[in-house]
């Protein structure tokens, strides 16, 4: 007989004017991996701070093991063996990895020495069982995202927590990666913890979890177990109505070579020798694992690396890159990873989001024109879906997903010849997944050349023209857009298909 | 939520409308109580006095939006005038005189632009240190002794009604021109972003680098022009003239509602926060309180405004 | 032997005497010209002059720079001190090592230093002040003060002296305000300005600081009440000249400066020779004349008020 | 990448060796041109006089460390020394003085972490008003007369030498205490944390903002310590004292390395760079270098020691 370890009831919060969680009521057994799901901007990532103590509830009780709660704060919530891990990995980037992990897991007290040497230990042992391969003595701001993401898990295991709370961990973990966690979690459940899982990959939800609570607009439409709806009773359920099938129309006719490598080669971040075609009207997809380098390579084309060798063209002419702003004006437009860092500008309108990397063309002689700016946000916001009060309303109301489609907008705005997309659909969930989908299609039928990079490989399959694989800054292998899976992971990990 | 987009379009200029309505309460408790206040030719003196520094406010200002801070103004100021009245001495044209002194506060505000921007230095440090060094330089060099001008740099050599009207319409045109260029010049719009998250800005193909050198550059450059502002106002340059400037126009920024930590506020703030402080000092003596006041009052009047900017986010947050 | 020949005396006339020379604050113009008398001594004297002191006026500074002149085994020491006590450990340190110690423009502690070149006294100065003061504005009538910052501590002696003075013998004399300037003459012009306005039946206003002589004059002026608001003050003729020409300032009372710094070089040469010892009653300095003596004290003489008809006559 | 970890450990101290051999070339230098400046009374007395400034620098690097600012510790030292010598005029035991010094200090210091972590305003804004204000309120109060101290405050009754001595020693203990710390114990690891990121720590549990409270108080509290050295130099307190002790300790600060953006940096850099800084002025007297050059100085090592910084980051990034 499992017990309940957390029971909320009518949690209410408002952020300003929006209501993003309205009377939810979720509970958590011992044992269990609990499934949240919903749309981006449903309220997942609020509710859990809310049981972290991060935000405080406007209303609405917690009881953990049977004893109502009072204001939580998130000091007090790890003392109850509530441990997170956040969608924004929380780490401190000028410490080590090692400080990292100890800060988190050590008893608060100010006046305790610090056991460096334990410190280190521990941290190498939660390392070692994720099956991460980071240094302990690592500084954090030298981690790539899914390496902080390990850090993080690695915290959340060893703060031996009652309820462990993982919002999309996945994200940006590759399958190697996220097979190791899978079998972390499991190994949880069997030791009675309580799990509650936030992912907008189905599969996941479907391969993990006992229950799945949806969220749909800040209102749960009720608990059931993963089994037991399928699919698409899930996708009904988020979403609220039947989605469409989702196969997408790929009809490329090459065109001209927009894009060309040629033996591009960066000693500083490890590119090696690239040589790369994309065509008008092409999507080019991009998968290997992380740290495979494809970030790296974006960057170059962006100026925001230097190559070391080996040259650009942009329609058949030799172009050098020095600088963001060169590439803007070759055309090339770039979605970068990290959209919460790099993609929006969090305290600004979505307007001007929107309208920042087209200010050449929208407004030339460099005059600001309101209107046709927000014609353009209005567009955006329709065409791409966004949810949100009005093209005014500042970038930091928006959920996650919805920041991405702004960050995607801002960049289409700029009607660029090449875009580079990377992880353009991380974090963002299945319904605007698939609305994306259909919109890098679409552009590319009306003739821009695409590069997706893209971690998630039925993604990957089901946009790409030809699918490029790299694997340690090299590119190892140039598929057809029928490759399998199974293919496209071999020639990532460096077992020969050709 | 459909009815935030007007709310949020009254609570722009809320910042605007508080300082307003501070400064009528100043204006009008004066009214009643010191009616001497409203003579025009002092009145007139108190604006032209501020004039200079209205200028290098709205620079700091854009400073300030980009994210950055300049403590060296009050420095660059001071080598500013000195350079002018000792061109001016040697009877250089007027107009002359200002490009130069505009030129070469550029070139002040290149130097640290160059060292904030092309080496990625924290401002507060690059300033605090060329503060220090042109403060130092400047002291070397004149050794305390004021610059004589000729007689026909006062006021432009127009009367001194008309002088003191061009600096005050000079100064208002810069305004003028910053506000509305802060409204609607895309390189505004970018300054905006720069200080919103530089980074951000730089992977949207803004020349975040560039648009951070620049703000400095500017600022040099008003620093420049209001130098000749201060210098047209009087016969002699005192060599330490601009000491403490750096913290007035911090404050007027502050007060006029600019976030420290950039990308927000407008320069009309700006214009009235400067006015607030500007007009406690003559107030006190109209109101024969004790001077010892003005400066508690001062800090006081900022620690209220960034308070209250707090409060104000707190209630939209939360 | 009242008029010592250069390196004659207990010098050794193969190594040159060495004096320093210590303003309260460098890069003040009020210092510089104190210093130009000091360098037209040294040359007479062939002595070698060094002139240091803290950026701005510290007494922590100064102390340091005279332990590292005993270091440097200077002849004689000239001080103007910015804190009598907080100065006077160090001096009597330099006497003890037989370094001769002269004070000059402000005072230490009477046992830590030989003589004190006295150009004027808080009382000499406070009551010339309100004297001429009192002499411009007749017997009753508003005046106000524009000192260098609240703080000062040699403006509020002066200060103190003003009232003393005008408490005593213009009783219907009033000062309505004092107002700091910060030491800058932009801010004494608006502070002027405000004065003025604020209270109409001005008719006097007393600049203590020199940078405020030529900021109020300049308010005056502007105000268009050039005569009916008199200035006067203690600063530098050349600052004013302008004002005292067009009679916005009436008159600029200061000692002359550079006879100040003649005179301490002059002073600390002979007692460092020893020429000049504990008890003299006159003292002849070069080519300026002879000077009383009361105690320790070397008197300059009286202030000297300029005004527009003997201000040519000067250049400092 | 797994190279890189022995690489680091040996870096860590890579800025206080640089600075070690920059203070080492300079007594050299002196050594061999001015043997002069090695004699025991002057040294003496120059690290004496440095002694209250090293302890207000280490107060201030926790709080840049914790990424805050604090430019009202000037303000904050002369109330203290003026508030300590009107006890000790009072004949109060000097040690009761002390710790009422300390008390005011550290309650100055939290007004402004109250203000700072509690209304969560910015702390350059917040003690840019404080400093002012409690400047202001001291002139006001005490119209700029020197407070004189009773004769046995003066070197605590003891000689003068000894008196230097224990300054110094209690000096470098509170410096030695407060670097170990930073070392060992998990508060001071937790300052390092919010400096890093303020809100991760919150969500790591670490109580962010009472943190940053208590580096402002003790901040607060070190000044009041350090403002009885200091009394204890001389017979008579100036209520001027403290003038621009904030931009002293941040130079130094910044010069030993800890980084204006918070997180890192050590207290024995401060030290180094205190060091530094400190001997310019008498290298130069005993060179028979102009002195005005001693801030252009000042700002260069600034410049130069941030410009350093940079560079080997830069060097490490790519
Ligand atoms: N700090 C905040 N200020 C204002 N609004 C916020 C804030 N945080 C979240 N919101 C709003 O609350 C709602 C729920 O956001 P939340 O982050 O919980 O969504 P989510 O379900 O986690 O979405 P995603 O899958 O995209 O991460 C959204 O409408 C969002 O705009
Ligand atoms: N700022 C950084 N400093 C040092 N190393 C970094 C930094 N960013 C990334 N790396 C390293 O560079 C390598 C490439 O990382 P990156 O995540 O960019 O690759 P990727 O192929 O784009 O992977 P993905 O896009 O799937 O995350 C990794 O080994 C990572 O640790
Ligand atoms: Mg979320
Ligand atoms: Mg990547």
């Amino acid at each position: 007989m499992p017990s309940t370890l957390l029971q909320l009831s009518g949690i209410t919060k408002c952020f300003g004017e929006v209501r993003a969680l309205r009377g939810v009521s979720f509970d958590l057994q011992a044992g269990e991996v609990h499934a949240l799901l919903g749309e981006n901007g449903a309220g997942k990532s609020t509710l859990i701070k809310i049981i972290t103590g991060a935000h405080l509830p406007d209303g609405g009780s917690i009881t953990l093991n049977g004893n109502l709660l009072g204001p939580l704060n998130p000091a007090f919530a790890r003392t109850l063996g509530i441990a997170c891990i956040y969608q924004q990995p929380a780490l401190f980037k000028d410490l080590t990895v090692a400080e990292n992990i100890g800060l988190r897991l050590e008893a608060r007290g100010a006046f305790k020495k610090v056991d460096w040497v334990g410190q280190r230990k521990q941290a190498e042992t939660l390392l070692q069982l994720i099956g991460a391969d980071i240094h302990p003595d690592e500084e954090v701001k030298e981690l790539s995202m899914p390496e902080q993401q390990m850090v993080e898990i690695a915290c959340a295991l060893g703060a031996k927590a009652r309820i462990i709370i993982m919002d999309e961990p996945t994200a940006s973990l590759t399958r190697k990666e996220q097979e190791l966690l899978f079998k972390v979690v499991r190994k949880l459940r069997t030791d009675g913890m309580g799990i509650i899982y936030i992912s907008h990959r189905l599969e996941e939800i479907f391969a993990l979890s006992d229950r799945v609570t949806v969220l749909r607009d800040g209102e749960s439409v009720g608990t059931v177990r993963a089994g037991a709806v399928g699919e698409k009773g899930l996708i009904q359920r988020m979403v609220g109505r039947e989605l469409a099938a989702s196969s997408i129309q790929k009809n490329f006719t090459p065109g001209a070579i927009v894009l060309e490598l040629r033996n591009l080669t960066c000693k500083e971040n490890g590119t090696k020798n690239v040589s790369l075609e994309v065509r008008a009207g092409e999507v080019v997809g991009m998968a290997g694992m992380v740290g495979a380098g494809r970030t790296e390579l974006a960057q170059i084309l962006f100026g925001l690396a230097t190559p070391g060798g080996g040259t650009i063209l942009v329609n058949g002419k030799p172009t050098e890159i020095k600088s963001p702003s060169d590439a803007v004006k070759c055309g090339i437009a770039y979605v970068p990873e990290d959209r919460r860092r790099h993609g929006v500008m969090l305290e600004m309108a979505i307007q001007s989001n929107i309208s920042m990397a087209s200010h050449g063309r929208l407004f030339p002689g460099g005059w600001l024109h309101e209107g046709r700016e927000n014609e353009e946000a209005l567009r955006s916001i329709r065409e791409l879906g966004i949810k949100t009060s009005g093209p005014l309303a500042l970038a930091n109301t928006l959920s996650g997903g919805n920041q991405q489609k702004v960050a995607l907008g801002r960049w289409l705005a700029t009607k660029p010849r090449v875009l580079i997309l990377d992880e353009p659909t991380q974090g963002v969930d299945v319904g605007a997944k698939l609305e994306i989908h259909k919109i890098i299609r679409e552009l590319a039928a009306s003739g821009m050349a695409i590069l997706m990079i893209s971690s998630d490989l039925p993604e990957v399959i089901a946009v790409s023209d030809r699918i490029a694989v790299m694997r340690l800054g090299e590119l190892v292998a140039m598929l057809p857009a029928d490759a399998t899976q199974q293919e496209i992971m071999a020639a990532a990990l460096g077992q020969s298909v050709l | 939520m459909k009815a935030s987009k007007t709310i949020k379009n009254a609570s722009r200029f809320s910042r605007e409308i508080t300082l307003g309505i501070g400064l009528l309460i100043i204006l009008a408790t004066l009214a009643v109580v010191a009616p001497g206040f409203y003579q025009a030719q002092p009145l007139l003196s108190l604006l032209t006095r501020e004039a200079p520094s209205l200028i290098v406010a709205c620079g700091m200002a854009w400073v300030i939006i980009c994210r950055q801070i300049d403590i060296s103004v009050g420095s660059q100021f001071g080598l500013c005038s000195v350079c002018a009245g000792l061109l001016a001495g040697m009877h250089w044209p007027i107009a002359l005189v200002g490009i130069c002194a505009m030129a070469l506060g550029a070139l002040l505000g290149w130097v640290n632009g160059f060292l904030v921007a092309g080496l990625r230095l924290p401002s507060i440090v690059v300033t605090l240190a060329t503060m220090v060094t042109l403060r130092e330089g400047l002291r070397w060099k004149r050794q305390g002794e004021f610059v004589t001008l000729p007689d026909t740099v006062q006021w432009f050599g127009f009367s001194q009604q008309q002088g003191q009207v061009t600096i005050i319409v000079v100064s208002l045109l810069v305004l003028i021109i910053l506000a509305v260029t802060a409204r609607h010049l895309s390189l505004a719009r970018d300054i905006y972003a720069v200080g919103s998250d530089a980074e951000a800005a730089r992977l949207a193909g803004i020349p975040a680098l560039r648009i951070t050198c620049f703000v400095f550059v500017l600022l040099g450059a008003l620093t420049g022009l209001a130098a000749i502002l201060n210098m047209a106002q009087a016969p002699q340059v005192d060599p330490k003239t601009g000491t403490g400037l750096e913290l007035k126009a911090i404050a007027a920024v502050v007060v006029g509602g600019v976030s420290i930590s950039g990308g927000r506020g407008s320069l009309w703030g700006v214009f009235l926060g400067l006015l607030l402080l500007a007009c406690i000092s003559p107030a006190l003596t109209h109101l024969h309180v004790e001077a010892y006041w003005e400066r508690a009052i001062h800090g006081g009047i900022i620690l209220i405004a960034v308070a209250g900017d707090r409060f104000k986010q707190g209630k939209e947050n939360s | 032997n009242k008029s010592p020949e250069p390196a004659s005396g207990p010098v050794s006339p193969a190594k040159k005497m060495t004096i320093a020379l210590m303003p309260k604050s460098k890069g003040n113009a009020y210092f510089i010209s104190c210093k130009k008398g000091a360098d037209k001594a040294a040359h007479e004297l062939n002595v070698e002059l060094i002139f240091d002191g803290p950026t701005d006026p510290d007494p922590a500074r100064q102390n340091e720079i005279i332990e590292n002149w005993i270091t440097l085994g200077v002849d004689a020491i000239a001080v103007a001190c910015e804190n009598k006590e907080g100065i006077s450990t160090a001096l009597r340190k330099a006497k003890g090592k037989g370094i001769k110690v002269i004070t000059y423009d402000s005072d230490a502690a009477t046992d830590s230093r030989d003589f004190f070149v006295n150009q004027a006294t808080a009382q000499g100065i406070g009551f010339s002040l309100m004297d001429e003061a009192a002499r411009l504005m007749g017997p009753e009538g508003e005046f106000a003060i524009i000192t260098a910052s609240l703080t000062a501590a040699n403006m509020n002696e002066w200060q103190k002296n003003i009232e003393a003075r005008r408490a005593k013998n213009y009783p219907r004399l009033k000062m309505v305000a004092l107002r700091p300037c910060d030491d800058l003459k932009d801010k004494a012009q608006s502070e002027a300005t405000a004065l003025m306005a604020a209270n109409p039946n001005l008719k006097l206003i007393m600049a203590i600081c020199s940078p405020a002589v030529p900021g109020a004059a300049e308010a005056v002026k502007q105000a268009g009440k050039t005569g009916k608001v008199k200035v006067i003050g203690l600063g530098l003729p050349n600052e004013n000249k302008k004002y005292l020409k067009e009679g916005v300032t009436e008159s600029v009372i200061l000692w002359k400066t550079e006879d100040l710094g003649y005179l301490t070089i002059y002073a600390a040469h002979s007692l460092a020779n020893g020429a000049l010892k504990a008890g003299a009653k006159t003292f002849k300095a070069g080519t300026i004349g002879d000077f009383e003596i009361q105690g320790d004290n070397i008197l300059l003489g009286k202030p000297f008020v300029f005004n527009k008809d003997n201000v040519d006559q000067f250049d400092f």
